[in-house]
């Protein structure tokens, strides 16, 4: 079990005051504040360790490389990956699947082939594969979603038969929180030959990840949303399958020999995927971050976020004309919510005074608020240092906040 | 100065004297949510796709036409009811007013009674959009 | 003049031992280090202002958007830019060329088309220039040097007559230091129709640009070797230019509407080129690098480095069989070197020892070493930090280690 | 325990026992250097393409066979010369060995003597490499 007093203690921003009251914040899914440890081992590396990595014959330089490869030997730890080679530091998650959409997608994606996703993508995870579609004249299918924000069992068999290429879809939704099944889902796929690249943005955050046990192609997460830094994120992929991906940006780093009469050979994994100076502060302190995540524990974390959750559904059900938006029955904390005739961004607007800080709209989800025919919910979503108290004034800041739009 | 102007001033000061009144932030809330709901809604016909502005989250709809006086007249909506709040505070700043001095209008008392955060362009609900719009509409009807 | 004890007093790790020595770090050209005012800039934000950039209706996002958004616009006063969306932000100046190559390369340059760069570019300045080639069957010229390491004006004008679509040539070569003419090429390569990007990586930590005075294409830079954080640069680009490009990276952030069956429409600039949460901290960091250079005045930086580069080669040449690659008449104050019968390495091997880091090597600057016929060089760069004292430990240093090796 | 195992230990045992005198880093890269330039330069015959081992700064030469009593027998160089002095002592390590001891051989004679760094795989003189071609061919040897 974890200690909310503890562990808050961890947060400096959480002692600011907004508007006059004490911070509220409830928007972990947008992106995550970070405890000491993290910002004081980026601050750290700044001040006496900095140097620009691999191929320095001084000691600084080996002494930033060693702390940032040990950063990539904790992600392949975190995320159970086989090789240490298969963990690309990328400047995101988006960056992360762009890299897989142009190097992988450009070369294995023909006129005619098809590409799954679900409705419930985030952006991120769409419009890279609409611009790779467009431009080989491929085409996007779409898994549909059941009422409840769970993809729908029937329409993901029925479109395994198109024989996607490809298979992209998040293993818990950024809106609705919904914890897909993706190990069944990458089994699937890969049975009929598909690869599988799973977004586990929101998933790295609140569970433990084992990619060799998902046996998944690709698995992508974002440093800033796990109590991380910005600039940095993953991409995973499985060696094999990245060797023999041709590379996607050029630059320093990645390369073997330049010529520019004979040509250009490429360095080996994973550099070949990591042009010019990489992030390197962000590298550290994102494995500082996963290290810090580990030690509190993530079966503890999760159960903690599943705790406020469930009290924040059970509060908010109250409010006359609330609908949430996600009933699915394995999820994450997240919870997001519409009004009968009110406005999400009203809601949002009035909480805010309060202290209370929550995202509103279509949460980089346009496809899926158009499904559900609404401009978007208003989405609480909670990490390890939240607290029921919050979750309490939560309830009661929306209530307020009903009563003043009615 | 022109009339134009010189109640383009006034109605500023009424409505900074208006907010002065409000002790926190919840209290101009209220009031702004009165204006929205006292606005009267822009019929269907105007609510189309060219009179659109979209922000990223609440949308606003702006109607502009000319007086038989030459001033502009100004009608406009929100899906937000806050923002529909504000639209109503510009129009009431902005309304059948010259053209010449709605191209031109410094909103200061959005300002003074603290609610520039929501005319920052980072906001995401299209009323900066709005008030750029209301004065091209004041650029173009000079012209004419 | 710039007062290097009160510049020094803001570098912590200046203050580092290195094997029993003090720290003297000169591989500025690299990566600059960090001073205390742009170190807790970035701490500061992820303290007490961290959250999720843009479309947020919380205060924490506002103040969060509003910081970042400054930090476009300090860069936009730095370069001089018309317009604040003519920054974008990237991941590095690697990511940035890979941008233009890609978005405007692959839109722009057809079969047969030329590619104009120079002998001294770094590899992040050739090979995305040489995948485009290979894509679109385009073809890379490039601008020789003379002995100097200067460009070859008589071939410059030559390769000119070759109508390229486009010349990519850095501002300061970073092996040498050699300072190009940019305005003088940037008109003559417009004046036959060519778009023009300078690569100002080695230009913005020593000198003022103008990129309206140049009136180049693109201009684009690495905050990290301009005292600002890892993971991001940025990307200058004429408005009408960038406004005519397709976007790159799909993702949150760069989309208006996103519609499954109906197809996605991208925002307008900057926002286009920045998919997904960016660098939020590394922004604003940099914002305070750029400010801080401003501060001590970028002209003292450049004449103090001057000083040293002048200082050092004045030293150095004492030393028997040292010969000096890039002898350019305007230079930067970086100092490169080779020994006859010595291999760069063990130089630089026996310096570290000494506490004196420099960069050997190829410095991703192949196709030079290959045109010098050397393996590499050693390299000593400066920057605001350093001192007359340091330019003659490393001149000792440099005796000793020659006398120690033949 | 078989011969080859105890020379390997013995042999590190006496580098350690080397490095013991020196007193600092200058001292150690002295007897490097001088290791270097003892080392017998590798025919250019041996000089290929295929025996060459790629550091990104300093480049090694490899050449390896069998010798009549089944020993590997190891011939390397390198165009720096603190790179040659450490592939010295490592050849000095695994020379004459059996291809089973090379392939598992455990050197830790190079972290004892404090030059680990030079053999990390960050490291861009291609040593580390080097050991691992050595372990390979003492495989290789092995299955023939
Ligand atoms: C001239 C020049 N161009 C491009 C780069 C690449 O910059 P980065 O590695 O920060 O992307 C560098 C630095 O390594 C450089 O010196
Ligand atoms: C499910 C999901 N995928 C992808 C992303 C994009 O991540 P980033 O913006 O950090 O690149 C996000 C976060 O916004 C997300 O929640």
């Amino acid at each position: 079990m974890l200690n909310p007093a503890h562990i808050r203690s961890q947060f400096p921003i959480l002692n600011r005051e907004m508007n006059g009251c004490p911070l509220i914040y409830l928007d972990h899914a947008a992106s995550a504040q970070k405890p000491v440890a993290v910002i004081e081992a980026q601050r750290e590396y700044l001040m006496h360790l900095h140097a620009n990595v691999h191929r320095g014959v001084h000691s600084l330089s080996q002494q930033a490389t060693d702390a940032f490869e040990k950063a990539r030997e904790t992600v392949r730890r975190h995320l159970n990956a086989a090789h240490v080679e298969e963990i690309i530091w990328t400047a995101g998650a988006t960056d992360a699947i762009n890299l897989v959409s142009q190097s992988w997608g450009r070369t294995q994606i023909q006129a005619g082939d098809v590409i799954l996703l679900t409705r419930m993508e985030h952006h991120a995870n769409i419009v890279p594969w609409q611009l790779l579609a467009e431009e080989r004249q491929a085409r996007i299918e779409v898994v549909e979603i059941n009422e409840n924000g769970e993809l729908n069992e029937a329409d993901f068999q029925e479109k395994l038969k198109l024989n996607p290429k490809l298979v992209a879809l998040s293993h818990v939704s950024n809106a609705m929180g919904t914890i897909n099944d993706v190990k069944r889902w990458t089994d699937a796929a890969q049975a009929i030959g598909a690869r599988v690249l799973i977004d586990g943005c929101q998933a790295v955050p609140h569970m433990e990840v084992d990619v060799m046990a998902l046996d998944c192609d690709f698995y992508v997460f974002s440093g800033h949303k796990t109590y991380g830094p910005t600039g940095i994120g993953v991409l995973y992929g499985k060696k094999e399958l990245l060797e023999s991906m041709p590379p996607w940006r050029g630059g320093g780093e990645m390369i073997d020999v330049v010529s520019l009469e004979k040509g250009t050979t490429y360095a080996g994994l994973p550099h070949k995927f990591e042009a010019g100076t990489p992030h390197i502060s962000g590298a550290i302190a994102l494995g500082v971050a996963l290290d810090w995540m580990s030690g509190v524990g993530l079966q503890s974390i999760g159960d903690h976020e599943t705790t406020l959750g469930a009290q924040a559904r059970h509060l908010l059900a109250k409010v006359d004309g609330l609908r949430f938006i996600g009933t699915a029955e394995k999820k994450t904390g997240v919870v997001s919510f519409i009004v009968d005739g009110v406005h999400p961004y009203d809601i949002g607007t009035l909480l805010d005074p309060m202290g209370i800080a929550v995202r509103t709209g279509h949460h980089c989800n346009q496809p899926l608020m158009e499904h559900y025919g609404i401009p978007g919910t208003v989405r609480a979503s909670f990490g390890a240092y939240n607290t029921l108290q919050e979750v309490d004034a939560l309830s009661a800041g929306v209530e307020r906040a009903v009563r003043m739009l009615r | 100065m022109s009339d134009s102007n010189q109640l383009l001033q006034q109605r500023q000061e009424e409505i900074v004297e208006e907010f002065a009144f409000f002790e926190d932030w919840m209290e101009k809330y209220e009031y702004l949510i009165e204006l929205g709901k006292e606005l009267s809604p822009l019929e269907e016909a105007d609510r189309t796709d060219e009179n659109i502005i979209r922000g990223c989250q609440s949308r606003v709809w702006l109607a502009a036409k000319k007086s038989p006086e030459g001033l502009l007249e100004f009608r406009a909506d929100s899906d937000a009811i806050i923002t529909r709040g504000l639209v109503a505070l510009v129009i009431r700043a902005l309304d059948q007013l010259s053209p010449e001095v709605v191209s031109g209008a410094d909103l200061w008392f959005v300002q003074r009674i603290g609610l520039d955060t929501h005319l920052s362009p980072t906001r995401a609900n299209g009323l900066l959009a709005m008030v750029q719009q209301m004065k091209h509409y004041g650029i173009a009807f000079q012209a004419r």
